[in-house]
């Protein structure tokens, strides 16, 4: 009995207990902690905390040198985002410029020096011990090599780094190699101009026409801003764009006219082209009575071209006569640009392609004239603090084949890929080395003998590029905006440390050098981020204030200058190249009887594409959206497809006498039929590494026979059989 | 909501024929929001894409092949909010101040019922935990929280922006944030001036005014969402591929 | 310890047996754990497949799961007798369906710890949280009609207190089974809510009646439609596999005439349903319907399928006092019962995803993956392993001792 | 979820949704508890669980005989003859001394104007009587000490005899209209007469004593 009782009293207890308890905060509290606890499982990354600093810099990923505004918190930067109002790229940046700032963490960085050993292993070596090896290769080439057997390949030619390259070749009798960059074509026109020309640059913002021979015109060629403005403006004022291009770029469908040309047929156009300008008598007439030196007479341009009937050209290119007509008259109508483009994993024109296509611009009368061709002075750059003999730069076609025992590949990013092959045959078979200086495992040098990783843009100071576009000179620095790693190391001070004759200078030397002599040269004007505005050089009383106004972000631009045209060749002064001028209507011959079915034509994307790595988070929205199909990916037309016996999303194996790529088929009706196109560049897989094997095997197809050209490949296109 | 303030109606026109594929707004987008680097075999359909640029072709031969670029994010629906209503915890709702329809993380549970509810397939789960690459965590923006694993995430309009503008207003002692304090990443970085941001309700205002154009449109009108963003185009083909037209009961077409 | 009743299989036999569904539980567990710790990429779902086969599969779960409150509701409230042979099994069956259910849900959401939040923030305009609360509740009432079953174990019943626990249970049976009603009545239709209401999904819109879309009430009758088949089905089994007659002819009999009745109403209104989906409701949001059965693998075929062949024609054989007569009949029309009800579940939850909205965005299809499939066999294991327990050691079925005596 | 806290409305769908699921939880918990509660209540029936069941012999006519000290035994109802009679309205036990008989009539209980007339399990004499309401008891001295037979059984046979009577009872209740009597033809409740008052229960007592 009273057991039961007891019982009862405690269930009371108990159940008063709750009803009470209920009634207090404390369960509700303590729900609420639970809640809060839920709400952060599972796993978050913590955030940078502390004051954001804002900063200004310029961005170093490409010569376009476009103005950053970089937001910082702890010494890392956060956020990157445009200069409104700055003179070059005016609010504009790229997708790559504002993920860049990642490429220092990218898992293909390189973290140690690296050296080939004799079993063909890659292992890493001190620093120390990397310095002496280059030391050593450099001895023995220097024993047994004669002029060029040493030579630095740069990727960004014109800057003070590049005279300090030159003057420590030169005391080796070694060669500077230009690296692919777009304006490489307008030295093709300087050599056609007679006499020593200078710097030139394409005045795009004001032409009346551009005729763009398969350059990223919209995609961000030159500053970038160009294309962008070209967009942005009104139908009225912006400048007929007209696009010669095979492949169904984003260029030619924003283009005004998209010619689709037959692949490799650019010389025969551009001369079907000038035939319309001579024979309805187009062209400039006064400038070429006075300056055309190959005009008339046997072999002459007059005689060149009138072979180029329009009626033909249309045969051979497949764009109807009428249209060239048109083009033509469109194109004499005003000042034009003409811009034989350099594709970014396409590589170049044929050097009679560039040639043919120059020659317009010397027909129109516009070079140097607004809207045409303008000439940059030269401002501080010609001589170095120190004298010395300067080693000439040639471009890497013109180096001859097997005649560099030991190449050293500057580590800046180029953003135009290279094929293996190329390199390789530049190189001596017996005792050609490469050492490498870039920050990551770049394509073209995945077989580097030996690697020492320099630093990444963001981590350096250097010189942003002039792009093809600016009409004038300019001088702006990437100022770091994040510490750069031990193991990195600047190109000129491993120079400095091999250089047995000359001193090298420091980069910063070199640069506050060029700012003090712009500064005594009291012209152009100097760009204040901050504030958002420019004030005339003149007022910067101390060479001290500028170059505090560059390294704060600042951006110094030249005034401009007018330049007449000298005398030219229309033809250029280059006996081969007039002679493939002359033979260009005769069929282009397969390479090695390679009896071809298909037509391989790399590209690359103008800001993620060439050699370098892709930031993360452009490798993950690429892949994700498709927006942009890497090597992986092979585009055909859907007739193309039926023929070979392909549907869409198919492996197929694309084969040359070199090798083969593995891709999947995509379908495009836009695409000519029996051609494919394959982009170049780092992979959208894993975080987008450009390394061997992941990104650019499309350029280990090309063979580069005939003055490094790469852009046409007859290949086999093959069905893989899973 | 105090009524001194007047509404706000955040909205966003896309302008398609500018638009050239290049990306930055995606990659602008992704670098402001930290939104997670999601591992290689997520394939096309399990990313994170706060605004995901798809590419239209006409699906015609040369001379006549044309491609259109539209930029789809949350299209921040202002009538009957598809995926308002279905979270059963109140995790999505729509600020009556300004139209922002925004994601609540840190109380969503991951049930994905808003993503079958969204018409424009805006909404994006984290399948995996958030990935950064080694070392790259101090790279990412402090000023909006990364989600964790089994949560929804979706275009918020830039929302730590607004929430940064608006504190610096109130720091300055005003209750009205000005236009040109507050801008979403997208529009900041796009290039071409393709995207423009702004608030609907200001008649004066650029975006109020495109939206109203003749050329302006929105992305299945006929379900009555009431998108706040809108499009232009001057072709045809793209109008009419991207906007749906009514239909009369009887299930055809009418024109 | 707890023993068997009497003349139940032998141990050997009834530990083999049970051994084997462990295994695949153990298995489907191990899944399970997967997801929970490493996320949801373990399975096929994508952006576009928010929703899965789990989904789908509960859903058909707890539509056939309905046989326990429906047989509850005509037992007790409506005191149909012939249920009295079933009513064991039924309840059984529903905490069986309506448990799994909610760990498989539990699975399935990204954030399950967050769970409980759904009635810390409720949002009363969301189906879903109408479905939340209904559920919970609803296995609540559930668990405590199988507590009696469970007492009633003669070494437990030996318990005085325990004894007197059961019958107070069964004093206040009446109201649980009322209660469970109206909870499972709306959840069933909370469920077919979910997808009427999506007014981004033209597919899955239906015509609003007061708040409620068609597909509301839709898939309460087609829930308590296809409950009594697949009580009949299960049953049959049972028998099959225990090589006893369980349940009195009769009972098989009224659930199937129960069931073809209600399929039959259900056919008739989801054909009208459909007749004004096609003409008013899906055009009014910009869509003709021929565009949703325009890919192969959703093609018109399914929804004849889904109305005639797995609706109208089970409907007609079970309304039809002679066929029910015919044993095999009895097995194949609630069979088809089922599918029926599967597929329109299916439908709802997977086609109306595989469709895209936007014009200009792909028709995806979507295939589960391993860890999908395995978590869903455990669940079924679980089923198995929990309804042979009972059959083994509670005494689910009356009419069985008696046959045992004779 | 509740007034006061984030994202509670005063709003007529939000009042009624919650309104509705709180009162439905409510009930729920409610009767869970009394039934709880009521159950906490034991009872100290003799024969029940409580005393040692050693040596206790079950007659026929659901009574237990339990052996006490000086070879006394107890007799008392069993437990489903408790369950049947309930708590008995009216009840005639002999007097003490008087004789019973084995199969006789030795007890008459009356419940809703029906008799359950319980026969004597042994012979012997009544030395003790006690208990009230549906507790009662005899004790008897028996003429000689009860064995197993075919009307006394020992703990083996008893539990397949039990569910034969039980389901005799359920065929009994079965031939009416009594749904809840046994709750899913399982054990019969505690009290079946106010379970079930409205069934034959002369005809029921008549079939099971």
């Amino acid at each position: 009995m009273g057991f039961s009782v007891k019982r009862r009293d405690f269930l009371g207890l108990v159940g008063g207990g709750a009803v009470g308890a209920a009634l207090s905060p404390a369960p509700w509290k303590g729900l609420d902690d639970i809640a809060i606890w839920t709400q952060n499982w599972s796993w978050k990354p913590r955030l940078p905390r502390g004051p954001v600093e804002v900063a200004f810099t310029h961005c170093g990923l490409c010569h376009a040198g476009c103005g950053l505004k970089v937001r910082s918190v702890g010494g890392s930067p956060v956020g990157v985002h445009g200069v409104p109002g700055h003179p070059l790229s005016a609010g504009f940046v790229c997708a790559l410029g504002l993920a860049g700032r990642y490429l220092s963490y990218h898992p293909s960085r390189i973290v140690e020096p690296t050296i080939v050993g004799a079993d063909g292993q890659r292992r890493g070596i001190p620093f120390k011990a990397a310095v002496r090896q280059l030391g050593d290769w450099l001895d023995d080439t220097r024993s047994g090599g004669g002029h060029g057997s040493v030579a630095i390949l740069d990727n960004r030619p014109g800057r003070m780094r590049s005279l300090a390259y030159r003057k420590w070749l030169g005391a080796l009798d070694g060669a500077h190699i230009k690296g692919l960059r777009e304006d490489t074509p307008i030295n093709r026109l300087r050599a056609m101009l007679d006499g020593p020309a200078p710097e030139l640059g394409l005045d795009i913002a004001r032409a009346r026409t551009v005729l763009s021979f398969g350059a990223p015109v919209l995609e961000g060629l030159g500053s970038g801003e160009a294309g962008s403005q070209l967009r942005g403006r009104s139908d009225s004022d912006k400048p007929y764009i007209v696009q010669i291009e095979t492949r169904p770029s984003r260029t030619a469908r924003g283009a005004d006219l998209w010619l689709r040309i037959a692949p490799g047929t650019e010389t025969v156009l551009a001369l079907g082209l000038a035939n319309v300008l001579v024979s309805e008598g187009l062209y400039d007439k006064e400038i070429i009575a006075q300056q055309a030196l190959d005009l008339d007479g046997p072999g002459g341009y007059r005689e060149l071209v009138a072979r180029f009937s329009p009626k033909k050209v249309s045969r051979i290119t497949g764009i109807d006569a009428a249209t060239i007509k048109k083009v033509a008259r469109r194109f004499a109508s005003g000042p034009a640009v003409v811009i034989p483009g350099v594709d970014p994993g396409g590589g170049p024109l044929s050097a009679e392609a560039q040639t043919a296509a120059f020659s317009l611009s010397l027909l129109n009368g516009d070079v140097g004239r607004p809207g045409g061709v303008v000439a940059r002075r030269a401002s501080g750059t010609t001589q170095l603090p120190r004298e010395g003999r300067l080693a000439d730069t040639v471009e890497l076609a013109d180096v001859p084949d097997g005649s560099i025992r030991l190449l050293i590949a500057d580590g800046v990013a180029g953003g135009f890929a290279i094929p293996t092959s190329l390199l390789e045959r530049k190189l001596n078979p017996s005792e050609g080395r490469v050492v490498s200086l870039a920050p990551f495992e770049r394509s073209a040098l995945h077989g580097a003998d030996l690697v020492i990783p320099s630093t990444t843009p963001f981590e350096s100071i250097d010189e942003a590029g002039v792009p093809i576009d600016a009409p004038v000179d300019s001088m702006g620095l990437t100022v770091p905006s994040m510490r750069a790693p031990d193991y990195s190391v600047d190109s000129l001070r491993v120079l400095s440390m091999v250089a047995k004759s000359s001193v090298v200078p420091t980069i910063t030397e070199l640069l506050r050098g060029r700012s003090d002599r712009i500064h005594a040269g009291e012209r152009g004007s100097v760009f204040d981020p901050s504030k958002g505005e420019s004030v005339p050089l003149t007022e910067f009383k101390t060479n001290g204030d500028l170059w505090r106004a560059l390294t704060s972000g600042g951006l110094w631009t030249d005034a401009s200058a007018t330049f007449s045209c000298p005398p030219f060749r229309l033809m250029g002064a280059n006996a081969a190249i007039r002679d493939r001028l002359h033979r260009a209507l005769e069929q282009p011959s397969t390479a090695d009887g390679w009896a071809h079915e298909i037509t391989l034509m790399p590209f690359g994307w103008r800001d993620a594409s060439g050699d370098g790595p892709l930031p993360p988070v452009m490798a993950k929205l690429f892949r994700e959206t498709r927006l942009r199909l890497d090597s992986r990916f092979a585009t055909i037309c859907p007739k193309t497809a039926g023929d070979l016996g392909f549907v869409e999303g198919d492996k197929a194996s694309i084969k040359t006498s070199l090798g083969s790529i593995t891709v999947e088929v995509v379908l495009d009706p836009a695409v000519v039929d029996g051609v494919v196109h394959v982009a170049v560049g780092p992979s959208t897989e894993a975080f987008g590494d450009a390394s061997r094997g992941k990104g650019d095997q499309p350029l280990d197809l090309p063979s580069c026979e005939n003055d490094a050209c790469w852009r046409v490949i007859p290949a086999k296109m093959l069905e893989v059989v899973s | 909501m105090t009524k001194t303030t007047p509404q706000k109606r955040y909205g966003m026109v896309i302008d398609i024929d500018r638009c050239d594929g290049c990306g930055a707004c995606m990659v602008a987008c992704s670098l402001e929001n930290n939104v997670s680097v999601v591992p290689p075999e997520a394939g096309i359909h399990r990313g994170l894409t706060w605004i995901r640029v798809y590419s239209v072709t006409n699906e015609k031969e040369y001379p006549h092949s044309d491609t259109a670029y539209l930029p789809v994010s949350c299209q921040h629906c202002g009538n009957e909010t598809p995926c308002v209503g279905v979270c059963p915890q109140s995790a999505v709702d729509v600020d009556p101040k300004n139209g922002i329809v925004s994601q609540i993380p840190e109380r969503c549970m991951g049930c994905r019922y808003c993503m079958v509810a969204c018409p424009y397939h805006a909404r994006y789960f984290n399948w995996w935990d958030p990935v950064w690459p080694e070392g790259t965590e101090h790279l990412l923006n402090p000023g909006v929280t990364p989600r964790m694993r089994g949560v929804v995430e979706k275009c918020n309009f830039c929302h730590g922006r607004h929430h940064a503008a608006q504190e610096r207003a109130a720091s300055e002692g005003r209750s009205e944030i000005e236009p040109n304090e507050y801008q979403t990443a997208c529009a900041e970085a796009c290039p071409n001036g393709a995207i423009t941001f702004g608030d609907l309700a200001d008649k004066d205002s650029e975006v109020a005014k495109l939206a109203a154009g003749p050329e302006s449109f929105q992305l299945l009108k006929t379900l009555g969402t009431g998108p706040k963003v809108y499009y232009l185009t001057q072709r045809g083909w793209v109008r009419d591929m991207a906007a749906k037209t009514p239909l009369p009961l009887d299930g055809q077409p009418d024109d | 310890m707890i023993e068997p009743l009497t003349n139940r299989a032998p141990t050997r036999v009834f530990l083999t047996w049970i051994g084997f569904w462990i295994a695949l539980f153990a298995i489907g567990g191990y899944f399970g754990m997967l997801c929970l710790s490493q996320g949801l990429h373990h399975t096929n779902m994508n952006n576009r497949f928010g929703f899965g086969i789990w989904i789908f599969l509960d859903l058909t779960v707890i539509a056939l799961g309905a046989g326990a409150f429906f047989s509850a509701f005509l037992l007790y409230i409506l005191k149909k007798q012939a249920l009295k042979d079933v009513i064991g099994s039924a309840v059984v069956l529903g905490f069986i369906c309506y448990s799994g259910a909610v760990v498989v849900l539990a699975i399935d959401v990204g954030q399950p710890l967050r769970a409980w939040f759904t009635f810390w923030h409720p949002n009363a305009h969301s189906m879903l949280a109408e479905v939340t609360f209904c559920l919970t509740l609803y296995l609540l009432v559930l668990a405590i009609e199988y507590v009696p079953l469970i007492l009633k174990n003669p070494s437990l019943s030996k318990n005085v207190s325990l004894l007197i626990f059961e019958g107070q249970l069964h004093k206040v049976v009446v109201v649980f089974a009322g209660v469970g009603a109206v909870l499972s009545f709306f959840h069933q239709g909370s469920l077919g809510g979910l997808y009427g209401v999506m007014n981004g999904r033209p597919f899955a819109f239906r015509e609003h009646f007061f708040i409620w879309p068609s597909t509301f009430f839709l898939f309460i009758l087609s829930a308590i439609a296809a409950g009594p088949s697949f009580l009949i089905l299960i049953n049959k089994l049972a028998s099959k596999i225990t090589k006893k007659q369980l349940v009195r002819k009769e009972a098989y009999d009224f659930l199937g005439r129960i069931s073809g009745w209600l399929l039959l109403a259900y056919v008739g209104l989801k054909s009208a349903d459909t007749i004004v989906w096609i003409n008013h409701t899906a055009p009014a949001s910009g869509y003709s319907v021929s565009e949703f059965f325009k890919e192969a693998s959703f093609g018109t075929w399914i929804l004849f399928a889904e109305i005639v062949l797995f609706g109208l024609l089970p409907a007609l054989v079970l309304i039809n006092s002679r066929l029910r007569k015919r044993p095999s009949l009895m097995i194949v029309a609630p069979m088809l019962v089922c599918i029926g009800i599967a597929i329109n579940r299916y439908v709802m939850t997977l086609q109306s995803q595989s469709l895209p909205t936007l014009p200009f965005e792909e028709f995806v299809l979507y295939t589960p993956s391993l860890v999908e499939i395995g978590v869903f066999g455990g669940m079924i294991s679980y089923g198995v392993i929990v309804f042979s327990l009972s059959y083994r050691y509670l005494p689910l079925y009356p009419g069985l001792r008696q046959k045992a005596k004779t | 979820m509740l007034p006061g806290m984030y994202e509670f409305h005063f709003e007529l769908g939000h009042l009624i949704f919650l309104g509705g699921f709180m009162t439905i939880g409510a009930v729920i918990g409610a009767t869970l508890l009394i039934a709880l509660f009521r159950s906490t209540r034991i009872v100290t029936v003799p024969g029940g669980a409580k005393e040692s069941t050693e040596g206790v012999l079950h007659h026929v006519g659901h009574t237990l005989l339990r052996p006490l000290a000086g070879g006394t035994l107890k007799i008392s109802l069993d437990d489903l003859g408790t369950r049947l009679l309930g708590r008995p309205d009216r009840m005639r036990l002999p007097g003490i001394g008087q004789r019973i008989t084995e199969g006789a009539d030795a007890v008459k209980l009356w419940r809703k104007q029906a008799a359950a007339t319980i026969v004597a399990p042994v012979s012997g004499t009544v030395v003790e009587t006690g208990g009230h309401d549906d507790k009662w008891y005899l004790r008897v001295l028996p003429d000689a000490t009860p064995v197993e037979g075919e009307n006394l059984m020992g703990a083996t046979k008893v539990r397949s005899w039990l569910t034969s009577e039980i389901d005799k009872l359920q065929a009994v209740l079965s031939s009416e209209d009594l749904g809840l009597a046994m709750a899913d033809g399982g054990e019969p409740l505690p009290d079946l007469p106010s379970a079930v008052p409205d069934a034959d229960w002369q005809k029921i007592y008549s079939e099971m004593f």
